[in-house]
């Protein structure tokens, strides 16, 4: 039998070591291994973005990353946007503006949009629209996120 | 095209309310935007193990054996089963409030016995420490086939001598069964009026035959069940659906075993549509656990969804519409033939009453087959059957408009079903909005703005659903605080939670966040039916309505109690007991809240309905495209969604559903099918290949809520979940028709089909 | 009192008509009194007491929830209809 | 999904003997994107996964005037379009670099990776072609180069051999007044598979094409170069005339199979199409360039 694989790595911040099968995506490790099931399983093959984290600062979508490529790298999830208690404005954007209907899709897309506004400040709704293109949603339409995202960017604006 | 002088967002409103109409920020929102909201892959029991399924990798065939020994004697193997470890069904017809379906029918839906009837069709499964130990034990299973040519379009299955997937199903023609085997389940008939005498008046008649593909509810997270049979018996579920009593009703039903034995927890559901209310994994997922005595998870992968959950039905659709010259509809005839998948029950009966339901027509026919093939299993989609027909209809409505030179909005406002209008399937209807719908297109500055450029059209088109009613449970308890828990049990998939506790907190006259709503377990709350048909605001809105006044009363007379008066002397508004009987006592709902205890202890209040008054609603859409003549493709540049929604509770979450449920309509009408090789192997079952809208391909969806309140609903709430989807395809197959110059008449209205009748029209030789 | 639309596949139980008016104040009683008149009506919709699970019955256009207990009015249109299966979002 | 071994080897030579050691039972790792898919799929199989990425020449981006762009086959499309050097002298292979996959995939997936996955979909494959790159290869029996359009040679299947490893791939520094553009044609704007694709170089002088390169994606059981295509702009003036004349010879030289994303018939007619304009947009980049 072969041997799992022991993988050091900082998750939203903090220290993290798990044991995994070479075989086991990031996403697997994410949700199984270290309990963090904040990132969704849609489709297993990067094609819904559900489970879109940071890696190294990127945007990845997770089942389409092994597990032990995690050694040394800094990841961030869904669980580790919020700035303590609280609310990224970004999350509390999406709440007001009911940019999400079901929730699956949303923290995919939250980490995605993060991504984003923390390299543009101030992008247009194409911009949003092509960054967000590996996202998908099904019950919004898209209308009411690309609004939220514009939303959050104007108020990190305002807070700086 | 987006420079806005116009509110995107507009709520045409006849009613105000202190709460209801408002935009709170929703209960669960918290969780679901910080990742903490549980869904029902996010589970987690001392002991679980994994399943995964076997399935079959041919379209139609029969199992000559199934030789399971090598994966059982894998190592990491805890449990192997097949439809031999189920109970033999018999002939039992089980109703679920859904319609009656014969149990073999979701038995061999759940594990195939026999034969196999599509391609991904479930045979044997295992469940085993790991998912990929599971899915690598798979591999051991050995399963001899005799493969037997499929039928995949109704048509085809229609036609003589084509292959049988049921020996034993025999039509049932005009209401009465007959002797005939074949694969056309039913054929049903509405008839209205004299359908010749009506043709014989026409000046102008129109007909043309549509067929449309399979399409898939495309929900993002995969169905998923984690089933504990209990050592006393008791079989417990967490799994996401779209109904915690269906899953319960249905998984007893297959197990064989008392319903009060299942316990269903609802999680969190990531999308539904329909699609989440059939059962394909629980009763699987409880005899791996029976025979391990482990708890046990699935979960589908999503070539899995497409091939072996419930998509909506591919059709063949022939209309025929006769009018005046005046634009007045004389006749109308309809023969339908809807693809149920592998056993009997598409979406017919509803799409054939929808399929003329916007317009007052004096003579109608309409022909209904329901028709087996070998695809998978169909089941609901966002108004099932209603696309398809209206897609139909609304195309030759647009084509009527053009060749009498009426304005198309103008043409549908001459034939409009109104108050009182007598469907082609019997009665008559009740209030309904459909001349409100089509005034507020008309009116709306789309219409009326110029659309300049070559190869770009406009298109409109309406559509009906019928929405539903069905029970729904509710209890509410109040807090020494003033806030109130409110426990029912409607799955909510898009901000329902917080819709019912809107309109409890309405009639308690306290704000929405001091309403605290929780979906409760089966054990815990009393019936619900599924979360669908737009039925979650209406009916579990009235019982939340319903249980809200009942603990008002309870208060009214405790009132009454501590200030010594008849309880009909206390007076209840926005939120204050007042006395009426000339002394001044007044009272918070909040200050009373904190005395419940010490003045004659806990109120709770409770309701439980079947409600009448359902109100249908109608929806509309004004789209501009642009086709590439070279490509085909279409661009949508504006796009405006309309819907009666007798009175918006959460305007918010309205206007999302019209966004959501247009957005599918544009991805049905242009990209989505299920493309099919000649074998019945679906070729697309990937989110990458089954196109469904990503954010670039869309432009903003402006909406329209009108507002026609239904009369059976204290607030006048219709439901919203539905309508939104009919008319997209109509309209963006009028809107190309206006940019190019030709008609669709086959779902989807991909590049390639839009090219291939741009050469079509212009005679460019194959 | 109250008038009963009956659908084409049933017509041959009613001799052909399309409408018959039928005393009664619930669809039980509407029910029972049609099939004195036309015997084999109450087989054809209801079984076990209740009405058979694929066919709804609309009294003043409104599909009614508890079927043969429903009440009808003196001026009610009565139809029996197909139900609706599923119809879910 | 079955069992594998993961390393992630610092050198080649680290590499080479990983490569040696397991054959073809293993499989390179650089973002992916692909190999995962097929691995979980069970259309590939592999005993060892070789993640590539910590190996320096497979991450290089190295610019040099004289004799071109060496981009490292593991190097992900971002850092493509973020590097500033590949933005000024090769805008065609910003294109491809942008189109491959979302914002996620191209944070890891290369075009190192697509050439090796050889489909014949691939969107940078005909690019490559056209700009006249090559591959260095390492393997047991020493280092070979092969132009781009000599390495596919079926279906997901290329001339790479048991232990052979893509390093990188070169493009030549771009000759003056050149331009090159790859365009694809998908249903969707994103998250899509080429139902047709081209790829185009020009090089004009004096109001004629010098010379040209044309290659076709999606429409061949490889990614399709047509010789003759640019073979008959060379010499010729610019205008609609010859561009058209180009495109026609691309369309016939298209032999498309009808599946789930297009028809034989309409693939063709795309073929004239894409590269009619994608000639279009590589003239007018040649006009902007100096």
């Amino acid at each position: 039998m072969p041997r799992k694989v022991q993988v050091q790595t900082k998750i939203n911040g903090e220290d993290v070591e798990f044991l995994c099968e070479p075989r086991q995506s990031l996403l697997e490790a994410l949700r199984d291994i270290v309990g963090l099931t904040g990132a969704k399983e849609g489709c297993n093959d990067g094609n819904c973005g559900a489970c879109t984290v940071l890696f190294d600062g990127r945007i990845v979508t997770s089942c389409l990353v092994l597990a032990v490529e995690a050694e040394g790298k800094q990841i961030t999830t869904i669980e580790g946007v919020a700035m303590g208690n609280e609310l990224h404005p970004i999350q509390q954007c999406f709440l007001e503006g009911a940019a999400l209907q079901c929730g699956i899709c949303t923290p995919g897309i939250i980490v995605a949009a993060k991504a984003l506004l923390d390299q543009d400040t101030n992008p247009s709704e194409e911009k949003i629209r092509l960054w967000l293109a590996n996202n998908l949603c099904r019950c919004t339409g898209y209308d009411k996120i690309v609004r939220s995202v514009q939303a959050a960017a104007g108020r990190m604006q305002e807070a700086r | 095209m987006s420079t806005q002088n116009y509110e995107p967002n507009m709520v045409l409103s006849t009613t105000e309310f202190d709460v209801i109409g408002t935009r709170p920020v929703r209960h669960d929102g918290a969780d679901k935007v910080t990742g903490r909201a549980l869904y029902g892959a996010d589970i987690e029991l001392a002991g679980l193990i994994h399943g995964a399924i076997l399935r079959s990798p041919h379209a139609h065939a029969r199992i000559k054996s199934i030789d399971t020994s090598k994966a059982e004697a894998h190592p990491a193997v805890k449990a192997v089963v097949t439809s031999a470890d189920l109970p033999d069904a018999g002939d039992e017809i089980i109703d679920l409030g859904e319609g009656a379906t014969p149990l073999k029918y979701l038995r061999g839906n759940v594990l195939a016995s026999g034969k196999v009837l599509y391609k991904g069709h479930a045979i044997a499964a295992v469940a085993a420490n790991s998912l990929h130990d599971a899915q690598e034990a798979l591999k051991l299973i050995k399963i001899e086939y005799e493969v037997l040519p499929p039928t995949l379009t109704a048509p085809d299955a229609m036609r003589d001598g084509a292959p049988i997937l049921h020996e034993g199903l025999k039509t049932t023609e005009l209401g009465k069964p007959t002797d005939k085997v074949s694969n056309v389940a039913s054929h049903f008939q509405h008839v209205k009026g004299d359908i010749a005498a009506g043709f014989a008046e026409a000046d102008l008649v129109i007909e043309r035959e549509f067929n449309t593909a399979t399409v898939h509810q495309g929900y993002i997270e995969p169905h998923n069940t984690t089933v504990l049979w209990n050592n006393d018996g008791r079989v417990q579920v967490w799994c996401s659906s779209q109904g915690a009593f269906a899953i319960r009703d249905t998984t007893a039903a297959i197990l064989e075993v008392p319903v009060s034995q299942v316990k269903v927890t609802p999680m969190e559901i990531g999308g539904g549509f329909g699609g989440k209310i059939p059962v394909y994994l629980e009763p699987v997922a409880a005899v791996l656990s029976k025979k391990s005595g482990h708890p046990v998870k699935i979960v589908m992968s999503r070539a899995d969804e497409f091939e072996a959950t419930g998509p909506t039905p591919g059709s063949c659709i022939r209309v025929k519409i006769g009018v005046k010259n005046d634009g007045k509809m004389v006749a109308a005839q309809a023969w339908m033939a809807y693809e149920a998948g592998a056993y009997p029950g598409a979406m017919i009966v509803p799409g054939s009453m929808c399929v003329f339901a916007a317009y007052d027509i004096e003579n109608i026919v309409i022909d209904g087959f329901d028709v087996v093939v070998n695809k998978p299993s169909t089941a609901a989609y966002r108004a099932p059957g209603a696309t398809n027909a209206a897609f139909a209809t609304e195309s030759i409505v647009d084509e009527i408009a053009e060749k009498l030179g009426i304005d198309p909005l103008d043409l549908r406002l001459r034939n409009a079903a109104t108050k009182g209008t007598r469907r082609a399937d019997g009665p008559k209807y009740p209030r309904i909005g459909c001349v409100e719908l089509l005034e507020a297109m008309k009116n709306h500055p789309h219409y009326n703005a110029p659309l300049e450029g070559p190869n770009r059209g406009r298109g409109v088109a309406i559509g009906f659903w019928f929405n539903a009613g069905l029970p729904s449970s509710c209890s509410m308890s109040v807090n020494a605080d003033g806030t109130v828990m409110l426990i029912e049990g409607s799955p909510d998939i898009g901000g329902t939670r917080t819709s019912i506790a809107m309109q409890a907190a309405e009639v308690l006259g306290i704000a929405a966040e001091d309403v605290r709503p929780t979906v409760a377990d089966t054990d815990s709350v009393g019936f619900t039916a599924v979360t669908g048909g737009s039925r979650v605001t209406f009916a579990t809105g009235i019982a939340a309505i319903k249980a809200a006044r009942d603990l008002r009363d309870q208060m009214i007379q405790r009132v009454a109690r501590i200030w010594d008066v008849k309880s009909e002397d206390v007076e209840f508004e926005k939120g204050v007991f007042m006395s009426s009987n000339g002394t001044k006592n007044s009272i918070s709902f909040k200050d009373l809240a904190k005395q419940l205890t010490s003045t004659g202890g806990p109120i709770v209040g409770r309701a439980a309905i079947n409600p009448p008054g359902v109100g249908g609603s109608f929806s509309g859409n004004i789209a501009d495209v642009e086709v590439d003549p070279e490509t085909g493709k279409v661009t949508i540049l504006r796009f405006t969604a309309f819907q009666d929604a007798g009175k918006a509770i959460h305007p918010s979450y309205v206007e999302g559903q019209m966004q959501g449920g247009s957005v599918q309509g544009i991805g049905w009408a242009l990209n989505e099918e299920y493309f099919m090789n000649p074998e019945g192997k679906m070729m697309n079952s990937s989110l990458l290949d089954y196109r469904m809208p990503t954010s670039l391909d869309l432009p903003m969806i402006d909406t329209v809520i009108i507002e026609v309140p239904n009369p059976g609903h204290p607030y006048g709430v219709r439901g919203v979940g539905e309508a939104n989807i009919v008319p997209p395809p109509a309209a963006l197959a009028n809107a190309i028709y206006h940019a190019v110059g030709v008609r669709m008449d086959r779902l989807p209205m991909n590049p390639v089909a839009v090219m291939e009748a741009i050469w079509k029209k212009e005679g460019v030789p194959a | 009192m109250p008038t009963v639309f009956i659908p084409g596949s049933m017509r041959e139980l009613s001799a052909g008509q399309a409408e018959i008016e039928v005393r009664g104040s619930t669809v039980r009683e509407i029910i029972s009194e049609l099939d004195r008149s036309h015997p084999g009506i109450k087989d054809w919709l209801v079984e076990d007491n209740r009405l058979k699970p694929n066919i709804s019955v609309a009294v003043d256009g409104v599909v009614s929830p508890v079927g043969l207990l429903q009440d009808v009015a003196e001026d009610s249109e009565v139809h029996f209809v197909a139900a609706i299966a599923g119809g879910r979002s | 999904m079955q069992w594998f071994d993961y390393a992630r080897p610092r050198t080649l030579d680290e590499a080479a003997k990983l490569l040696a050691e397991h054959g073809d039972r293993a499989r390179i790792l650089a973002g992916g994107t692909d190999i995962l898919v097929q691995l979980r799929a069970g259309a590939r199989a592999a005993e060892m996964v070789i993640d590539v990425k910590d190996i320096p020449e497979l991450n290089e981006i190295h610019w040099d005037g004289s004799t071109g762009l060496t981009l490292g086959a593991a190097v992900p499309c971002y850092r493509i379009y973020g590097n500033a050097d590949i933005k000024q002298h090769y805008a065609g292979i910003i294109d491809v670099a942008s189109l491959i996959g979302g914002t996620q995939i191209q944070g890891r997936a290369s075009l190192g990776g697509n050439l090796c996955n050889s489909a014949p979909s691939a969107d940078a494959i005909p690019l490559m072609i056209v700009l006249g790159a090559t591959c260095r290869i390492v393997g047991p029996s020493g280092e070979r180069t092969v132009a781009v359009e000599d390495f596919c040679t079926a279906p997901g299947k290329n001339i790479l051999q048991a232990a052979e490893l893509l390093v990188s791939i070169h493009f030549p520094a771009p000759k003056p007044n050149s331009g090159a553009h790859y365009m694809r044609f998908i249903p969707r704007n994103e998250m899509d598979i080429a139902v047709a694709g081209a790829g185009v170089s020009v090089v004009l002088e004096n109001g004629n094409f010098a010379s040209a390169r044309v290659a076709l994606a999606s429409v061949a059981p490889t990614p399709l170069f047509v010789k003759e295509a640019g073979e008959a702009l060379a010499g010729q003036p610019v205008n609609d005339e010859s561009i058209a004349r180009a495109a026609a010879i691309a369309k016939n030289a298209a032999k498309p199979i009808d599946d789930m994303r297009g028809t034989v018939r309409y693939r063709k007619h795309l073929c004239e199409v894409l590269t009619r304009r994608a000639l279009q947009v590589a003239v007018q980049r040649a006009k902007g360039s100096n």
